[in-house]
């Protein structure tokens, strides 16, 4: 017995060590927001990627590695993101999955592009983002002309709609969308644009514009922000009588815009991806809600666990973490997401096409398909 | 909509918002009033009221006590809130501006900064990071005015201000109290030599202001449909504009100055390119402060005594 | 120059009302007052004179508790009083109408006059002692919805006289109630100053305008440079050469 | 003074007092983060308040107790003695200490560290440059971050435009930063303390306005990128014989000596101008601004100077800032960017150039430290602002003016007693 | 010949007439000393001669120049300088740098030359410290000059003031009430030091309370009361003068019973 026991604690010990030889750390980092105005987004970011993690560690994970997050916050600044991103460094990550605004992705991808490390944003639209010929780099969210080409195609083919107002907030992400709707639609020449407004970010009273456009009684209003302003409009809208169609986008995909908005919410639509109802996203809702105790998952969320489980997916199937390699792989490969069939072109941008979404009681449930020109 | 409904309606925005940037510009403006400190926390104060009105409210939503006692309801929520926006307000003047009485301005205005970060953060951490949904009290229903739209909620917003700020004057004007913190105002020596205890003076204005800004808070929330931690900046700078413009220690000045850029952003966004709006509320701020340096109803303090 | 026993003598036959014992005060590094001591008997008008920066303000903010008297004691009605707070010295009964007048300017003439009477609660008594105050300068009433910033100097003066008798104290200080008026309202003001000590208020007064001080005044004090140099009862101190000679350098 | 045990039930009244206080103000604040009450977080909030104020209390308690008093307390106290000591090391010796430390600081330290330390360096020009406004002329501005922004706009306009290199740009960027300063200075110049804080606030939010809506200039919010690194010229031998050879300044470590060297200029202007004559008349300025200006100080002239040269010095640093990130983006230059220049100066002690620094490393780096704690980091940061404010009203190192020659005044701890004791309004 | 005449000078603050019609005239090299009550406008005087608000009528020249709306600092340029009536030094500053700045009108370097630190610069850094030590020591500050200027007895405040009166390097001195609080002795050395400045060539203008400091030096004096001038003379004349008795001493009340 004695004898059995040594056997066995050498045989422990070895394992041991042979583990500890061979358990790689795979460290993936995040840079989100997670202080400011944007943290329930970059909240949202790292959440869903420590989700992916937790789902793909339980679904085997990679043999041989460990897999640890490191969150970055990146405060949506640019010198913040940049040290956020050099910290990330330091520690030695094989991949990042972020950041969230444009103005903190695009300096922090510097030093990311010069270690050579891959980066995959959940979030960051601006075209600069993939433009530079970095060929590390990712998006996992659609850019901004492809979503305002979705929504051109619904106010032209779905809605037929004469006349359009725009509001943006004069941020990065909305004056992406208001500046190729107006491109868009002036190619087309079928609608005729009235007005383009602004509001701050920030603001709670929007009836001054929302009169000014209700005064040019346009078919509908593009409204080009994010959530809080995005619920707090529609509600003034539906109080000064406004009757024009509300329209808005992504960021306004959220079950606080519901919450928020309450009644004026409803008949909003927006343009938002349509994933396919598969047992995965089943599975990641349930983990996601589960594991950090939330009702709902904001649009970024999804992003962001799919952008981890690409990188961890890609480093499986290369079987090594060398960036080039498995940059190859990711571009190389169609993967399945909780957002839908993920493709990423030459750029490193996603081939997403959005579809058209209703508010109704108090759900956001699909409408229109831009690409087959079909109700649901 | 023709033109003559649309200015109405404009109009009424104008006077909603004013109403609302007054209200907060009060508290402002009696703090610096009585202390001479730009009481940056006070974004803050309101930003917390709109949070204790949310917590009242959806309490008392929970056990149906809404339906059956409406206005009871409302008189707790303001009630509360203004409580507890009063005591903060006290407690914050103790640790972070009382010590501080005697010590060089920018101290005091970096104490005040500090203040305000801590608040903000504090809510975001207790309160969570997104907006949260006000329960609607007051629906979408409303009347028509010549073609323009106000709601009940409005008009009730509406009257309330204009009534709190009606008991303000009179409260300052009339009541012992009153006089004692105008008198501590103006000059802290000599209403001392009468008696007047300062430190008690001084702690009912930090009562009174913030509690103004903690109904101002419940009323944006209310009628706005949300509130979220950091949602007291943007009306601090507006209502510290307005505060400013109007001879900031002057009650009257502040519903002046709150009336005027509540009435400058609606025209402007009306009229005008909407980007410019914030623009031009600072440019109008800058040129009344140029040609008046104390304000539009503030006393010349820019005469030089030797 | 040496103190005279007079100031002990007084003592003797009238209780005294206010005592000061060997008091300094500093602004900062500056010693302003430099060891004052002098009694002031009750019922009585005591006047202090003394050239500008000699302290003669400084003493009566230090009563006040407005400065801090550093080292010594001041006791009113036997109760030592130095280390109380302004507010609570006005407690005790003492009011004052200080240099400058310091009018409260955005309050009008009526609630300048009701922030005097801040420590009262007797409403009906308040409204005695408005309407004798109004009795004793009439200009008041004439002025009553006015801005106390709008006044002229003689009506802040009256106001400050006033607002510091609505407290009903029963020592009043006066800092320099002549300065800037016309020969004949200081003429005034004085005759009425006579006429509130009747009532039974001492006064301490302050004063540059020595003839006339010490003209109504029992005792008198003259200052220099932060001491009492001279102490003595007013009559003498009229007839006092060095008086004389301090005011106008013969 | 009170008897130590009377005094010790004193305290212990404010400690329950001020604890319900706590309570009322944490409990439903904390409480009710949705409709129900949660206890557990509320009072464990709580407990960790009247705890840190029990702490806080006790210290107060033992501090002022005549045992303590007696031993460590005093003038002889503890700290004194230190400071006594460090006082001793001339100044010249402790600027060596500091500029080897700082020299050889990159070679110790990883990335990330360099770049924390690029940071604190920006802020630290930044904070000096502001002091000129704030520490010696004594005007109080809010929208400082303005021309750090024009810096950075200048330098990216001028070269994605005109492909002007760093060094040409940066005496246009300083130009165009003081006449920005003086355009700005001019209509506050009547204009009292507090009134130049909006204004000076409101100036900041139309420059960041400016350039968000001014799309064909500046791209709006899309930010403008690919600027050039700052490069320099040197000789160098290669085939053709002698030739200037360009080095950009691309890799950290050169940014990071770029930028001490950009901080170790500005130490040195701003030391210069204050004990300039210059500088002399700034601080009569803040004591007393009648006197001066009849003391023959052209006040006007020199407070719009003291903008254009704080806003000279920002210039600079946006300029560096701009080229190191090769993007910039108006929402870098939002208001509470002031409020953080502005805390370092005061916080630093305002006048004082050593405090400056230091409250510029304690400001940027130690938050970097505590990145882990997130949330907490920011909550923490206000409450220690206020707190600091609180404790040392003057800063970290309060500005004292230099003296010539080698004589040593004593402080003279009567005057400070008493200048205590006058603690009332000094309005009279 | 006349330095500084004020002609038909008023200045009206609201509805206060603090000064009315006022003629003066200051002899070169000579001490002229203003006296009258608190409240008689002669602080107001000074005011309007250095600048800090225009006179409301009337105009103030200075050897032949008009001041009536220059700056102070301007007015200074020309050659004078004045002290306060309330001591207002600049306290966080040594007593050095107080003299310094007053010699701020005198010197040129600006920021470029502070910022390069050039030998202009550098040279006249090492004037402005030799010269304001030599105004100090003139005063009999210089032992003190490394002190805090809040931390000076209250007589060399005093001295202070007029020695960063002095650095600016006038021609006229404009001294308001630089006795008051000063004690015997040191009211004295003031004198000595009043006659020593004159000496130097100074035109002296005094604001003062003190009568033994007034009439022992002063060649000229004249009487304020209520903004109006009711007496002007030398010493002995004004001390008879019935009128200035009465506006010193006032008249007296009925005696107290």
């Amino acid at each position: 017995m004695r004898k059995m026991g040594i056997l066995v604690l050498c045989l422990a010990v070895a394992v041991g060590f042979s583990s500890m030889a061979a358990a790689k750390t795979l460290k993936i980092g995040t840079l989100s927001p997670l202080t400011g105005p944007y943290a329930q987004d970059g909240t949202d970011i790292l959440q869903g990627v420590k989700t992916a993690v937790a789902v793909f560690q339980k679904a085997g994970g990679i043999p041989g590695y460990k897999i640890e997050v490191i969150p970055g916050d990146s405060a949506c600044d640019g010198g913040k993101a940049t040290m956020a991103a050099n910290n990330l460094i330091n520690q030695g990550v094989n991949g990042v999955v972020g950041a969230y605004c444009s103005s903190a992705t695009i300096p922090s991808s510097v030093p990311l592009n010069e270690a050579n490390i891959i980066q995959i944003t959940p979030a960051s639209t601006h075209t600069d983002v993939t433009a530079r010929g970095f060929k590390q780099i990712f998006r996992m969210c659609p850019r901004d002309d492809v979503q305002a080409w979705s929504t051109v195609k619904f106010l032209e083919d779905g809605l037929k709609v004469k006349t359009l107002a725009l509001i943006d907030d004069r941020q990065t992400y909305t004056v992406g969308l208001t500046e190729n709707i107006t491109k868009f639609v002036n190619e087309d020449k079928k609608i005729k644009i009235v007005a383009l407004e602004h509001i701050t970010p920030g603001d709670k009273d929007f009836t001054a514009v929302l009169t000014k456009l209700k005064k040019l009684n346009p078919d509908a209003i593009y409204m080009g922000v994010y959530q809080p302003e995005g619920s707090l409009m529609v509600r003034q809208a539906k109080a000064l009588g406004i009757k024009a169609t509300l329209l808005s986008e992504d960021a306004v995909y959220h079950p606080k815009f519901i919450e928020v908005g309450g009644k004026a919410a409803e008949g909003t639509f927006l343009t938002y991806a349509k994933a396919p109802d598969t047992p995965e996203r089943r599975n990641f809702e349930k983990t996601y809600k589960k594991m950090w105790n939330a009702q709902a998952i904001g649009s970024y969320g999804y992003y962001a666990y799919d952008s981890a489980m690409v990188f961890m997916e890609a480093v499986k199937k290369a079987g090594t973490t060398d960036t080039n390699k498995v940059a190859a792989t990711i571009r190389d490969n169609t993967w399945n997401g909780v957002s839908g069939k993920i493709k990423f072109d030459e750029k490193g941008d996603r081939k997403l096409a959005h579809i058209i979404w209703i508010v109704k009681d108090g759900k956001f449930v699909p409408y229109w398909d831009p690409m087959t020109e079909k109700y649901f | 909509m023709d033109t003559s409904s649309f200015l109405v309606q404009q109009l009424i925005n104008a006077l909603f918002l004013g109403s609302i940037y007054a209200l907060i510009a009060l508290g402002y403006t009696m703090v610096y009033g009585i202390i001479e400190l730009i009481n940056f926390a006070h974004g803050e104060l309101f930003t917390a009221g709109a949070f204790i009105g949310l917590i009242v409210l959806a309490a008392l939503q929970k056990y149906g006590f809404v339906q059956t006692h409406f206005v009871l309801t409302l008189f707790l929520v303001f009630g509360m809130a203004m409580a507890y926006v009063g005591v903060l307000g006290v407690a914050i003047e103790h640790v972070a501006y009382k010590p501080l009485r005697n010590a060089s301005r920018l101290a005091a205005i970096l104490s005040a900064l500090g203040m305000s970060i801590f608040l903000s953060n504090g809510m975001m951490l207790s309160q969570g990071v997104s907006d949260r949904a006000y329960p609607a009290l007051f629906g979408l229903k409303g009347i028509t005015i010549i073609g323009a739209r106000i709601t009940y909620g409005q008009v009730f917003i509406i009257i309330l201000s204009l009534l709190l700020m009606v008991a303000l004057n009179m409260f300052v004007n009339w009541t012992k109290l009153g006089k004692a913190m105008r008198a501590t105002a103006q000059n802290q020596v000599m209403a001392r030599m009468l008696g007047i205890n300062i430190d008690r003076t001084i702690r009912v204005t930090f009562i009174i202001g913030p509690a103004l800004g903690a109904a101002a808070g419940v009323m944006v929330g209310m009628y706005y449909g949300s509130v979220r931690f950091d949602m007291g900046f943007i009306y601090m700078i507006k209502a510290f504009a307005a505060a400013i413009l109007g001879g900031i220690g002057s009650i009257p000045g502040a519903v002046l100055g709150g009336m005027i850029i509540g009435g400058v952003e609606v025209a402007w966004s009306a009229f005008l390119p909407s980007a410019w709006k914030d623009v031009t509320t600072f440019i109008v701020l800058i040129l009344v402060l140029y040609f008046k340096p104390s304000g539009i109803l503030g006393e010349d303090v820019s005469e030089t005594r030797v | 120059m040496k103190q005279t026993p007079l100031g002990n003598w007084r003592r003797a036959i009238k209780p005294s009302i206010l005592e000061l014992k060997n008091v300094h005060t500093y602004y900062g590094n500056i010693h302003a007052l430099k060891g004052i001591s002098c009694t002031i008997p009750s019922g009585d008008i005591a006047c202090l004179i003394g050239a500008n920066g000699a302290g003669k303000s400084t003493t009566l903010l230090t009563i006040f508790g407005v400065q801090r008297a550093a080292r010594g004691e001041i006791r009113f009605k036997g109760r030592p009083i130095h280390r109380l707070r302004p507010e609570q010295v006005a407690v005790q009964g003492i009011s004052q109408a200080p240099e400058g007048r310091q009018i409260f300017a955005r309050m009008t003439t009526l609630e300048n006059l009701e922030m005097g009477a801040y420590l009262r609660n007797d409403k009906a008594e308040v409204a005695g002692d408005m309407e004798w105050v109004f009795g004793l300068f009439p200009r008041l009433k004439d002025r009553a919805r006015q801005l106390g910033g709008t006044l002229s100097g003689g009506e802040q003066q009256m106001l400050a006289i006033g607002r510091a008798l609505m407290a009903r104290p029963e020592l009043l200080l006066l800092d320099e109630p002549s300065l800037g008026l016309a020969p004949k309202l200081v003429e005034k003001i004085f005759e009425t100053i006579l006429e509130i000590n009747k009532n039974g208020v001492t006064i301490f007064l302050v004063e540059q305008n020595a003839h006339m001080a010490l003209s109504i005044s029992n005792t008198g004090y003259v200052m220099e440079t932060g001491r009492i140099v001279l102490t003595d009862s007013a009559a003498a101190l009229l007839k006092n050469e060095k008086v004389k000679k301090a005011y106008l350098g013969e | 003074m009170k008897q130590g045990s009377e005094m010790g039930n004193g305290e212990f009244k404010k400690f329950i007092i001020y604890s319900l206080f706590l309570g009322v103000l944490i409990l439903p604040m904390v409480g009710f983060p949705g409709t129900h009450f949660e206890a557990k977080r509320a009072f464990i909030v709580w407990g960790v308040f009247v705890g840190v104020l029990a702490l806080g209390m006790l210290n107060q308690v033992v501090r002022q107790s005549s045992i303590y008093q007696k031993t460590l307390g005093g003038p002889q106290s503890f700290n004194r003695r230190v400071t006594k000591q460090f006082q001793k090391i001339p100044v010249r010796h402790w600027t060596l200490i500091l500029l080897a430390a700082v020299a050889v600081y990159p070679l110790l330290a990883n990335n990330y560290m360099v770049d924390v330390g690029i940071t604190c360096l920006i802020y630290i020009v930044l904070g000096l440059g502001l002091n000129i406004v704030v520490g010696l002329a004594g005007l109080l501005d809010l929208g400082y971050i303005a021309f750090y922004a024009v810096g950075a706009y200048t330098y990216s306009l001028l070269n994605l435009h005109f492909g002007m290199s760093f060094w040409l740009c940066l005496p246009i960027g300083i130009l165009l930063g003081a006449i920005l300063g003086c355009v700005i200075g001019y209509p506050t110049l009547r204009m009292r303390g507090d009134y130049l804080a909006i204004v000076t606030m409101g100036f900041g939010e139309i420059i960041r306005l400016v350039l968000n809506n001014w799309d064909s200039l500046t791209k709006g919010p899309n930010g403008l990128l690919g600027m050039a690194k700052p490069s320099i010229m040197y000789p160098a031998f290669s085939n053709s014989g002698l030739e200037w050879a360009t080095y950009s300044l691309k890799s950290l470590h050169a940014l990071y000596y770029f930028i001490l060297l950009i901080a170790v200029l500005t130490v040195i202007g701003v030391r210069r101008l204050d004990q300039s004559r210059i500088g002399r008349a700034w601080v009569a300025i803040r004591e007393d601004e009648v006197a001066a200006e009849l003391s023959g100080v052209p006040t006007t002239w020199l407070k719009l100077l003291a903008y254009a040269m704080g806003a000279a010095f920002a210039s600079v640093a946006g300029a560096f800032f701009a080229a190191k990130l090769s993007y910039t983006n108006p929402n870098f230059f939002i208001f509470m960017e002031s409020c953080i220049v502005l805390c370092i100066v005061v916080l630093g002690g305002a006048g004082s150039i050593p405090g400056v620094i230091l409250a510029g490393v304690l400001l940027i780096a130690v938050p970097e430290v505590f990145r882990e704690l997130q949330d907490y980091r920011m909550f923490a940061f206000g409450l220690a602002m206020a707190v600091m404010m609180v404790l040392r009203p003057e800063g970290l190192i309060p500005a004292t003016r230099r003296k010539l020659g080698l004589s040593d005044i004593e402080t003279d701890t009567i005057g400070e007693l008493e200048e205590s004791y006058q603690a009332v309004d000094s309005r009279t | 010949m006349i330095d500084l005449a004020l002609k038909n000078v008023s200045k009206r603050f609201g509805g206060l007439l603090a000064v009315d019609k006022l003629d003066v005239e200051v002899p070169k090299g000579k001490i002229l000393s203003l006296i009258g009550p608190n409240g008689a406008g002669k602080t107001t005087v000074f005011n309007m001669i250095t600048g800090v608000y225009p006179p409301s009528e009337g105009t103030i020249s200075y050897q032949g120049k008009k001041l009536n709306n220059l700056r102070s600092n301007r007015i200074i340029r020309h050659g004078i300088a004045r002290t306060f009536q309330n001591i207002r030094l600049f306290k966080s500053m040594t007593v050095l740098e107080n003299v310094q700045v007053g010699m701020h009108c005198r010197t040129k370097s600006g920021a470029f030359r502070a910022l390069l630190n050039t030998p202009f610069a550098i040279r006249e850094e090492k004037e402005i410290i030799e010269k304001s030590m030599e105004t100090l020591e003139f005063l009999g500050l210089a032992d003190h000059h490394n002190e805090y200027a809040s931390n000076l007895a209250y007589g060399d405040q005093r001295r202070l003031e007029i020695a960063r009166a002095v650095a600016t390097r006038p021609e006229m001195l404009l001294l308001d009430e630089p006795a008051a609080g000063m004690n015997p002795s040191e009211t004295a050395e003031l004198m000595d030091l009043i006659l020593k400045l004159r000496d130097t060539g100074l035109t002296i203008f005094l604001v003062e309370h003190d009568m033994r400091l007034v009439m022992g030096i002063s060649e000229m004096v004249v009487v304020l009361d209520h903004g109006h001038k009711i007496a002007q003379g030398e010493p002995k004349e004004i001390q008879q003068n019935e009128k200035v008795i009465e506006a010193y001493l006032g008249t007296k009340v009925k005696a107290k019973a």
